[in-house]
């Protein structure tokens, strides 16, 4: 397969590109921002998205899906993270139903329908420190009758607050550290013992810190096998950091292009600043690494779609390659806008804070360049 | 003993006594900051009480003149004096635009009467001054500004908009650049004038920033009045008056080093965040070391940092080494901001909860971005060093 | 079996009878590749032969036209013939800047009676080519070349000097920019000539570089001489074919990658020099850290070269990606010959000892540093793609 | 003590400046490098180097030196860096002169003369692997009668081949990776089972390995106490790591001026290349690094002068710092100079690989930058 977008996924960036500059542009996460809203994403919206098939995007045509994949999942949060989008189709339509393609058809057959038709909300909860380290999960989950009890803390939940099914990483089996003896479980809104405390965060999106006390879930929860939850786990967040990398690489293009526009607009010294040959150079440079990221996020998102072995080592390019570039391309663009770049009447800043939080996401670049590093063996 | 230990040994002495015990816990932020003026409202008695001794002895501007209100001190007194309230942690006095910046240009290019007119009331933190230098046509291109000043006799009529005036809503005065002969060349044109923001004719709107916070204003002037009085320096000679400032300003912020001082050093942040190995090391292995790399480049820079002082303070700077210290020292302070954001993970980004003390961190972060920005971008710098020090041609 | 299939089968079986064993083992330098000509020694009796078997099909130049001598495959047919000499890892059967550059040059723009004359004898490796592009006063400045060509009826007399000539000391003929018209606009008065190197008027000094080697000579022309017919494209067109060739060079060298290849990875050299810990890890944390950074944007990179291939192959290609290519991959290049170093210690420094090949690493390293000069400059590059892609003010 | 040179120290930089330009500037280098010569240093230049007293500016003035310190031999250090000079200097009147400082009166007495004169030079055998790790040191001392017998290997000894004096590390105790257990060592030249294989390296300077094969010493070749070698040690090293990046400084100072003399000379596009903003930013930005790192170098020596406990981590500092700068300022360098950048004709690329063998020397910028983060604990 040629590495670039074929013909179908040229159209549907077309049409995503359209319909998500047209319905949720800046403006919108703006709007939703200054309004203090408390959902985190517009419902009416997230209809919408799921009107388009971008909620079922994923799953099979049998399933109600588009039958489609990680490319063309990609090819939404590119212009989601162009737009700095406020959404939950990277936690709904992506990382869950990616994870609920693992286990027992009972998942699918209650939450696909609700995702598709846009009813409903998914977050996923594996984070408990303010790094991401998946292996480290230590929540627990103990045997109960037929069922569980999960108990411990998760942190960093996008959407957690609102969410109509969590997605929980746990401990069934094995310590901190092991990738054994986690197991994945699907938990409802509105559980006993379950508290969700949102947070407000940089960007303006909300993440919610979750507590688990002793909150009951039958065996039926359960994602996949018990103590395996590390493949599932996986596919989740191969889909999941994908899912970023793709939204990161939009946020950087972003900024980048905002950023050019600027340069060749802003005049100084009665000259665009965009003639200034040191501010060329690093455009210029700029361009470049984002051409390469962009190649890593392609890669990694056919590479998923083929099943490929390969597409586990591609997805840590693709996240490392898209946090340091997009970095790059929010720092560029805020000093290159000077003054305006630090006021919040400018965009670029939004970009900036964006970035941030989407480069924690399921992992920032040194985790992911190290997991390379271990996993080759250095 | 010698006439500075006694000094030192009075001081103390005196401090122990006047210092209220309020003011000798580290500010927390900018809203612990004592900045007078006729808006001003005092946050605590002690902060008043503190604000009105210092003043009295004029130690809220150690060296300027007695005659104008200051401290009368030596370069060595007021060090000492610098010391031993560093000693006992007692905050500063006064925040102040007026003694950072108006003080040093009107000691130097003002009149007798300018000086006696509008220095004590300074040093008491009675009046608030704002900078009204930047326009939105004119940032790095500082000398390109619109801002007209009509002569009428014994007063300018002012006409044009300023922007990144800090704290204009809240100053009293304001020390503006403005253009009074539009006909010659642009450096040739601007005045230096002083005036009253208490008028009809002055607005300031707060320009939110990304950090949330709003240190800056957009200000507007429609038929502003300036007496002639206040004119600083000659007409039309204002540039000259406006680079000595400038360079000034650098030499300030390049004095302020790494920024973010107080706060726990970054490893341990790391190590909150991250944990570590059984060895002790950081357990983020890249983190780790870029978190080394950094530390190196922090330690050579308070090493150049006290070479600069040091060689200003004998007289054998550079003119544009100031130029060099800002570009690097700001830059840093962006690396080391972007490092407490990695090392701090998810908790950092949180915008307002408790925990983050209301988003310090991330809010912290994004602040820093102004650095390279204001008193002349990085990019700026480069120029200055390239033409001025290493005479690279044009 | 399509004929696709079939073509395969016959050329698998071809190489397996034709290829000599010796011609299977991968070069080990410069020093194995066959470049030809008439100053060429072969280093082995096999070397000769691969050349003349797979010169005889126009495999040498498998996509030109057999009427001039080339193979007249099919770009799909060229793809089978490129995999299976991988197979076997059979060496190129030449080297040549014919093919390289000239051919692709002629087949464009030369009349019929050039590419008879010239191509033939560039597949069959008997004419080596090198090319006379920069001039001591213009690098980077291209066009700025005052090597002068003076109008003499049937033939010019050229009279000037170029450096970067590659091989031209062993060289044949030159592909030369001169200048036909000193009064038109330096762009305008170019053209592009064919001539013998052997012949009085021209003569070639080798340039010792940095790393030891000397690939490229001055080259000096006092009257030399070149006929008319061999004059390609219109007289003070030639620019547009230098155009043309330096793109089409741009091309190749991106394409090249990362170059270094066969070499042992580098986590594996860096084992070597420094050890590792009871985990695994490299015992070196911060080059650990740093090459695990090179090597995730290595590997980013290996996607955008497939990227950019499949992207040219299918006509998608923005005609100045291969600018950004270039760029990119030289920088990238550099950086792994400097981890290469780091991770070599003090063994990589030593330059002729045994044990470390003649400072093989040492020296390819210095040779790393030509690839972001050669065939226009990283700030080419980037000025190329702030002006063409980005569409930046000048 | 303000961070700048005083008066004196001032007086001293501008006579070796000038010495050290005329007696052997660049052209001296490649004098000895076509020459193909095997010594690697000029013993004629050498002997005028004593007599401007270089040679002993480390010993006290009863001692009969100049009872100057580590500020001084930086000054000359640097000038040396600056031309490319090659000379014993760091390894002999530095980093032994520091060394025997902490052994007992005979090595002194012997050499100190010797030294002072020009008549002798030493050579410094820590390392055995590619890269420095002192601690990491595994040649055996073994006790012999009254004395020892050293076997193993040494490489990377700069003058090794010629030196009357070796410094040489080697355990008597403990095992490779303590610091407990190292002694150190004066080997006389010639010592029975001792050879030595000089290399060319790339900068045309030249290292020996060194191979002992039971080279039998006495007891009076200990300097300072058996096992307590570490003391000692680091005092060389300290001296010697301070000394290289004084080195190291002044190579990459001469590198930027004269790439900076270069942008003002070279033409392109009919004006001087200088006046390209790109570059300009450039060779603005690598003025501050280069700035910053001489802080560094400076404030390393004063404390090394004052017998200061910081001064370990500001060695660390500056080797690091000086390591990182140099190597910005060679790769610019050459870069800015493009074309003939590459030719051995030009000075930089000699700047180049003077660059990188001083970066190797006493342990390279990620050493040292290693090796503070976990003195600070981390």
């Amino acid at each position: 397969m040629p590495l670039y977008l074929t013909e179908d996924q040229e159209m549907l960036r077309d049409s995503a590109e359209g319909f998500v500059r047209e319905k949720a542009p800046v403006a919108h996460m703006r709007k939703l921002r200054d309004a203090d809203d408390g959902t985190g994403y517009d419902p009416a919206l997230w209809r919408e998205f799921a009107e388009m098939g971008f909620t079922s995007i994923l799953m099979s045509e049998d399933e109600g899906g588009l039958g489609l994949g990680h490319v063309e999942a990609g090819v939404v949060m590119e212009e989601i993270g162009k737009n700095l989008t406020p959404s939950p189709l990277l936690s709904t339509g992506i990382a869950a139903v990616a994870a609920l393609k693992h286990g027992g058809a009972q998942h699918r057959d209650k939450w696909y329908p609700k995702i598709a038709a846009g009813e409903a909300v998914a977050a996923i909860a594996v984070d408990e420190g303010a790094k991401h380290d998946p292996a480290a999960t230590a929540m627990t989950a103990a045997r109960s009758g037929n069922g569980f009890k999960l108990s411990g803390r998760k942190t960093f939940v996008t959407h957690g607050h609102v969410a109509d099914l969590l997605i929980v990483a746990a401990r069934t089996g094995g310590s901190a550290g092991d990738a054994d003896g986690i197991t994945l479980f699907a938990v409802e809104k509105g559980a006993k013992g379950l508290k969700a405390d949102p947070r407000r965060l940089a960007d303006a999106s909300i993440a919610a810190r979750l507590e688990f006390d002793n909150v009951e879930v039958t065996a039926d929860a359960v994602i996949g096998e018990v103590d395996g939850g590390w493949g599932p786990l996986n596919a989740l967040l191969g889909a999941g950091r994908a899912a970023a990398s793709a939204e990161m690489l939009g946020v950087g293009q972003g900024a980048a292009d905002i950023t050019v526009n600027y340069l060749k607009e802003r005049k100084q010294f009665g000259v665009p600043i965009g003639s200034f040959q040191a501010l060329q150079h690093r455009a210029a440079h700029l361009y470049a690494e984002l051409e390469v990221a962009r190649a890593a996020v392609l890669k990694a998102q056919q590479l998923l779609d083929e099943g490929s072995e390969k597409a586990h080592k591609a997805v840590h390019v693709a996240k490392a390659m898209t946090g340091w570039t997009t970095t790059l391309a929010v720092q560029e663009g805020v000093q290159m806008h000077a003054g305006v770049g630090m006021t919040d009447e400018y965009d670029i800043g939004l970009y900036m804070k964006r970035g941030r939080t989407l480069a924690e996401l399921f992992g920032d670049a040194n985790y992911h360049a190290d997991r390379l590093a271990r996993e080759a063996g250095y | 003993m010698s006439d500075l230990d006694t000094f030192r040994a009075d001081t103390r002495a005196w401090l122990e006594e006047n210092c209220p015990a309020e003011m000798r816990q580290p500010a927390r932020g900018d809203g612990d900051a004592c900045w007078g003026g006729r808006k001003f409202e005092f946050s605590s008695d002690a902060q008043k009480q503190w604000l009105e001794r210092m003043a009295a002895k004029g130690w809220t501007a150690p060296m300027w003149p007695a005659d104008y209100g200051g401290g009368g001190l030596s370069a060595a007194e007021a060090k000492v004096l610098q010391q031993e309230m560093a000693r006992i942690n007692a905050r500063p006095p006064l925040s102040s635009f007026g003694i950072w910046m108006l003080g040093p240009a009107l000691l130097k290019f003002g009149t007798e009467a300018q000086k006696k007119e509008h220095l004590p009331p300074i040093v008491r933190g009675e009046i608030r001054w704002c900078q009204g230098y930047s326009e939105p046509g004119a940032g790095s291109d500082l000398a390109g500004l619109q801002t007209k000043a009509v002569d009428r006799g014994d007063h300018y009529i002012i006409n044009g908009q300023k922007v990144w005036t800090s704290y204009a809503d809240q100053a009293d005065w304001i020390f503006c650049l403005v253009r009074t002969d539009p006909s010659a060349p642009k450096h040739k044109g601007i005045s230096f004038v002083l005036f009253d923001m208490d008028q009809p004719g002055v607005e300031a709107r707060p320009i939110k920033l990304i950090s949330g916070y709003s240190f800056f204003c957009e200000t507007y002037f429609t038929d502003a009045r300036a007496e002639k009085k206040n004119l600083v320096y000659e007409e039309n000679k204002g540039w000259d008056v406006a680079k000595y400032l400038l360079g000034h300003e650098r030499e300030m912020i390049s004095g302020m080093g790494l920024g973010g001082g107080g706060g726990k050093p970054l490893p341990a942040m790391a190590k909150d965040a991250v944990g570590e190995e059984a060895d002790g090391r950081l357990a983020d292995p890249l983190l780790r070391a870029e978190i080394a790399m950094f530390e190196v480049r922090s330690a050579a820079y308070r090493a150049q940092a006290e070479r600069f002082a040091d060689e200003f303070k004998a007289g054998r700077g550079n003119p544009a080494q100031p130029s060099m210290m800002k570009y690097y020292g700001t830059e840093l302070n962006k690396r080391r901001n972007e490092l407490v954001m990695a090392a701090g993970g998810s908790d950092a980004l949180e915008w307002d909860s408790e925990e983050s003390g209301g988003g310090k961190k991330a809010r912290d972060w994004l602040r820093s971005k102004g650095n390279s920005v204001e008193g002349g971008t990085s990019e700026i710098q480069l120029n200055i060093i390239s033409k001025r020090i290493l005479e690279l041609p044009s």
